[in-house]
């Protein structure tokens, strides 16, 4: 059932990058090394203006789309375009989801979405909250909505979450926004002893580089990892270098697939993880 | 206002808290601290904030009848001076309540978003004065065209830090102080500009600017013996704009008019996503921006647009929640004043009257010159007669800023212009030196 | 003050009407007016001067206290706020004062001298707002380096005219008035900008800038319970100073400090005839300038000298003859402070206080340091034991005006010193731009 | 008796220049052609750095003078070295003389002029309220004070100054400061006609520039001219062109003539005068 079954059997590698970055037909070659690179879930970032829960890595891919010419309706053709067998996750803030189509609100966004295969959706200006009509819309699309829980979220608001989230939750390794960073921080580990009762699949996200990264994230206890930045960088400095598009996207299976062993070493070295 | 405001984060349908889910316990935290020091007034907190707005801001402002506009417009024009708050402008009010309230909640650093730069230099005087430290966030192109304002901010002991994302100006550096807060907002508050971001925020600047509207209710009162028939202010964010309405919002005889920058024109260009104005609420729809529901200046997809105005502090494409929801009401009438008849008004204010507002400010008396002056450029007026439709026998106009920092730019857009009210300006190119 | 004061040009040897024949009558004109008008009140003329001070100018102006410099002096210290006056410094109070005598006395013409332009821009802002026509001198010198000042005066309508004999200053400027007013005194109104010039001059722009020390003295009992035990006030020509000390002459145990600029030394080049300060209180002898015996920077030969002080508002080669008087009369003690000292302590105000002060009035606050603060130039300060003798457990400071018309002196001035308090200004290099 | 002897026999022509302008050497060329071209009285000013009465011309000819080091003593030096038959009066501000010497006030400076040669003082910024102390010296010394009766001088300020004038009387001829004009106030008629029971010459000055000027002001009642930026203004031309100081000389001969010529015919035209 939905995004759930991406978890069901190994610690799940999710990637993100942002469609159309830095062009619509080479980021189609590097959303598909990801796959190749063995991503069970893709997050498919759709660029909006003002993305304020970005760090400068993710800033930058998103102007790059957008001077490409991303829209939601390229969006979705390129989302058509993709040939990939793996479950993808639309990433974009509500603005983009609100004002789509001619009646208000996310349905049209929603039914559109489903229509050209998109199984869920990530919107990190969008609390649980705020996110009753969201939330509507994809139950009746059959979508999957996924929250973020941050190292401060507690108590109610927690819960408020829990009733809402489906397909995975997306935890946030530490406060602050996207990027990849050379640690991994305690608040992990709180985080998921928090959710531990929670019956939804947990990907940890934030800052996660290396898949000896990935290996310590998952052997404390998530269930699937979460990587941007560090991918989002390979296709910068590429484009920077002006390095051909097949070169950059064998630099990013290659990461892909040493985040995906860095996830599946993790597995084994997990203190007895019940299966059910 | 009552201890209701503090839990109930929506105008109608406007409002909200669209932010990253790390910012919500802030967001939930302030909101607590709102009801209890701002709304509750625990720890004496509202009457500290007083004393000092009194003792280091100036208050209470003058509410000072305007002799010349009001025979040129044949009505009663009373200027309420938040120019001659400390700092030069109503921003004043807002930063040093949000500072003394970090205070109160303990917390030990302030950040704070600029475009014109006078919101920053604002937090930065109340940061100093309350002995907290400060860091600013300013866009790189703003940067370098208010240096003054990055000069001021340096001076009262604040950091300056560069925003070099995108056009590099208050768009972009309210998201990246946004960004900043959610890697610290353990130990920080976010001093946001103007009633705009997540509840709280627009619900207390609204509460910390009322102060301008208690005190001109009660002044007009005192002046004329009854309530004004219309009240004027420019809306940017719609900070000066609610702080100038809000007592007066339940007098239903009192008309309120949000004057906004018309630009260049009204016309957008979708292609390039730009609007040659910032008249949200005249022509912006409702989307979500900066944590808020609320009107916007948008593409159709939905990306926001840069807006455009002679006044950097009105050049933003988001408005107040709680003025598009007042303006859907039909309580508070959206104008539009375009660049250069706010120039004519700058130069008609000073010369008429001795007070040099605001470009911003202007756009306010730009818009009491075209209800209720005449077609001609002559100084001396024929005023029309419906104009008291309009304004009624009585106008207060909320002199939100006083204009020392725009004197650069408002020589270069007047040179530009064929204004007959603008003076000669030769003397500076006869007797040499070298910027401003 | 009695009316004798109309009639009496000296105050002790100081003062008298030293101007050529073609003005005495107007003087004698002023004289009068002076003694009707402002001592007797003549048809409400003071009720009508309040009044408008109050509402555009923006009075009363604060009495704050100054927390964090109360602390490190360990002595309570008051700021008299008359930075947030219409303006930006006293200077309006003058200015509004004469500007409407001259009405009142069938006036048609405004003209006034300026150097730093405050007194310009004040001047410039009461003609604006009482529908005078004005013109302002101004030193070819001073408009170069004083342009947003120039800005100000022209875009409140006055005209700026150029003076371009000698250095091109405040000196030259007041001579050139002089020469217009000879030539125009039947319809013509002088306003001069300091407690300087012939009789009533000093004396009625005294009881003009007499409300600052009126109010502070008021404000000091209600805040403290008492009479403060010293006042201490910046000294140019010397008005905010007689201005800020004028009610408490009579109060034997307050202690009143000029504080005048110490520039880069007190030592004179004769030869050349420049005072690289200007110190006239503690280093000026008797002589007669600009209509007034009065203390003199001045040669041997009796030839006026060049002051300097990086503060172009106190450099001035005279002094006021009542505060010459007072200094004589041991009931105000002069003091100075230098360059280096008023920079450091506009800073220090800046950051501890979120005050920005005039590089004049920041000479006042030196002072403070230089008799309570610590040898050392740590923030933290130790205070020594003695400064109470000195300051006494209650100082008032006049803050004679705010120090955004300073900025860029003062990032040019601090930069070519080793300030350890000074901010680092690298921003304004890395992100690019024109002048300030 | 004093300067008044100039006027007894015929109209006086009284020129004015700056000691020391442009120089020290030049001075005494100029000063001793105005003595040659006819000069009955002659002004020296001694330059003062504040000279709030002069108009640009006279300002100008001061700070020539300041430059080539003019000061009070130089100024005695001056007028020593000057070789000249005709009476000189020292014009300055009260400054200057109040400064001088040792002792305090005018004393030493008025008994240093008069042990110079000296014969009276016209000092612009000294009214007859302040001129107390002066006139006591003037007095000591035998030397005569000269006030200035303006446009706008009547009533008590008159008889005041007639209390204390001697010598002669400067009827300002208009409104301002000092400097050449084109045309003849009717101020002055008014003038003259206010101090016409005054016995004291009176000499009319103020933008007196060629010999029919002249003529017109003795025709009108006066009893000598004062003239000074006309004269000045040949120095300063000549001085920018960098003509020989006999040229200039010359020049200032050939006007002071003029001017001289002029208040003679000017006399013939006085409407019967009464001579005592
Ligand atoms: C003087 C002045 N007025 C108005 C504004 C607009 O802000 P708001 O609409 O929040 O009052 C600004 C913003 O910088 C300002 O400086
Ligand atoms: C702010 C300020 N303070 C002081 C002064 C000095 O003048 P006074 O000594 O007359 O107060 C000036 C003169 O421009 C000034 O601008």
């Amino acid at each position: 059932m939905g995004l759930e079954r991406a978890f069901a059997d190994e610690p799940a590698f999710v990637p993100y990058l942002a469609a159309g970055d830095p062009n619509y037909e080479d980021s189609l070659a590097y959303v598909e090394a990801l796959a190749e690179g063995g991503a069970d879930v893709i997050e498919l970032g759709l660029p909006f203006s003002e993305p304020i829960a970005e760090g400068k890595t993710i800033q930058d891919a998103i102007v790059r789309s957008l001077e490409s010419g991303m829209t939601p309706d390229r969006f979705f053709e390129f989302v058509e375009d993709l040939d990939v067998d793996v479950p993808l996750v639309c990433m974009t803030y509500y603005n983009l989801i609100y004002q789509y189509g001619s009646e208000e609100g996310p349905r049209p966004f929603v039914e559109k979405a489903a229509d050209v295969g998109i199984e869920g959706f990530v919107v990190p200006d969008l609390p649980a909250e705020e996110a009753g009509p969201l939330r509507e819309a994809c139950d009746e699309f059959g979508l999957d909505l996924v929250f973020i829980v941050a190292p401060t979220t507690r108590g109610e608001r927690l819960e408020r979450m829990m009733e809402q989230v489906s397909g995975y939750v997306y935890v946030q390794a530490r406060l602050g926004v996207t990027g990849a960073r050379d640690d991994v921080d305690d608040a992990t580990e709180d985080s998921l002893a928090r959710l531990s009762d929670w019956d939804v699949p947990k990907a940890v996200g934030f800052g996660i580089k290396t898949g000896d990264h990935a290996e310590e994230i998952v052997a404390s206890g998530a269930d699937g990892v979460i990587v941007g930045s560090a991918l989002v960088d390979i296709v910068a400095e590429g484009y920077e270098r002006g390095d051909p598009t097949g070169e950059i996207a064998d630099e990013l299976e290659q990461l892909a697939r040493e985040l995906k062993q860095g996830a599946l070493r993790g597995a084994q070295n997990r203190p007895q993880p019940e299966r059910t | 206002m009552s201890t209701d405001d503090a839990h109930d984060p929506k105008f109608g349908e406007y409002g909200g808290q669209y932010v990253p889910e790390a910012l919500m316990p802030a967001i939930e935290e302030l909101a607590d601290a709102y009801g209890r020091y701002v709304l509750e007034n625990e720890d004496g907190f509202m009457d500290e904030f007083r004393e000092r707005l009194a003792d280091f801001g100036g208050r209470p402002t003058p509410l000072q009848y305007a002799e010349q506009l009001s025979a040129r417009y044949d009505t009663d024009v009373y200027l309420k001076r938040e120019d001659l708050l400390h700092g030069g402008a109503h921003k004043l009010n807002n930063a040093l309540g949000q500072v003394l309230l970090a205070k109160y909640m303990g917390k030990e650093r302030i950040i704070a978003e600029t475009g014109a730069g006078q919101h920053g230099t604002a937090t930065a005087m109340a940061a100093a004065h309350l002995d907290m430290p400060c860091e600013i966030y300013m866009g790189e192109t703003d940067i370098a065209r208010q240096r003054p304002n990055v000069f001021r901010m340096k001076i009262n002991g604040a950091e300056v830090n560069p925003v070099t994302v995108g056009r590099g100006t208050l768009k972009e550096a309210i998201s990246e102080t946004m960004r900043d807060w959610a890697t610290t907002v353990e130990n920080t508050h976010y001093v946001i500009g103007s009633i705009v971001g997540p509840h709280p925020f627009p619900k207390m600047v609204r509460d910390f600017q009322a102060v301008i509207s208690e005190e001109a209710r009660e002044q007009a009162i005192e002046e004329t013996g009854g309530l004004p028939d219309s009240v004027v202010a420019c809306a940017g964010g719609g900070s000066n704009t609610m702080g100038a309405f809000a007592e007066f919002v339940g007098d239903s005889s009192v008309d309120l008019v949000a004057v906004e920058a018309g630009g260049s024109s009204l016309t957008v260009d979708e292609a390039k996503g730009v609007a040659p104005n910032s008249a949200t609420l005249s022509t912006g729809d409702e989307g979500v921006l900066h944590g808020a529901r609320t009107k916007l200046l948008q593409d159709s997809d939905g990306q926001i647009m840069e807006s455009h105005s002679v006044s950097a502090g009105l050049d933003y494409a988001g408005v107040g929640p709680e003025l598009a929801h007042l303006v859907d009401e039909g309580r508070v009438t959206p104008a539009n004043v375009d660049d250069e008849a706010a120039l004519e008004a700058f130069h008609r204010l000073s010369q008429d009257e001795g007070v040099i507002p605001a470009l911003e400010t202007a756009h306010a008396f730009g818009y009491l010159e075209r209800v209720a002056g005449t077609a001609t450029d002559g100084r001396a007026a024929e005023p029309r007669d419906e104009h008291h439709d309009e304004l009624g026998d009585t106008v207060v106009v909320n002199v939100s800023g006083r204009g020392d920092k725009d004197l650069e730019t408002v020589i270069e857009e007047t040179s530009k212009r064929d204004l007959s009210i603008a003076p000669d300006m030769s003397i500076l190119n006869r007797v040499g030196g070298g910027g401003i």
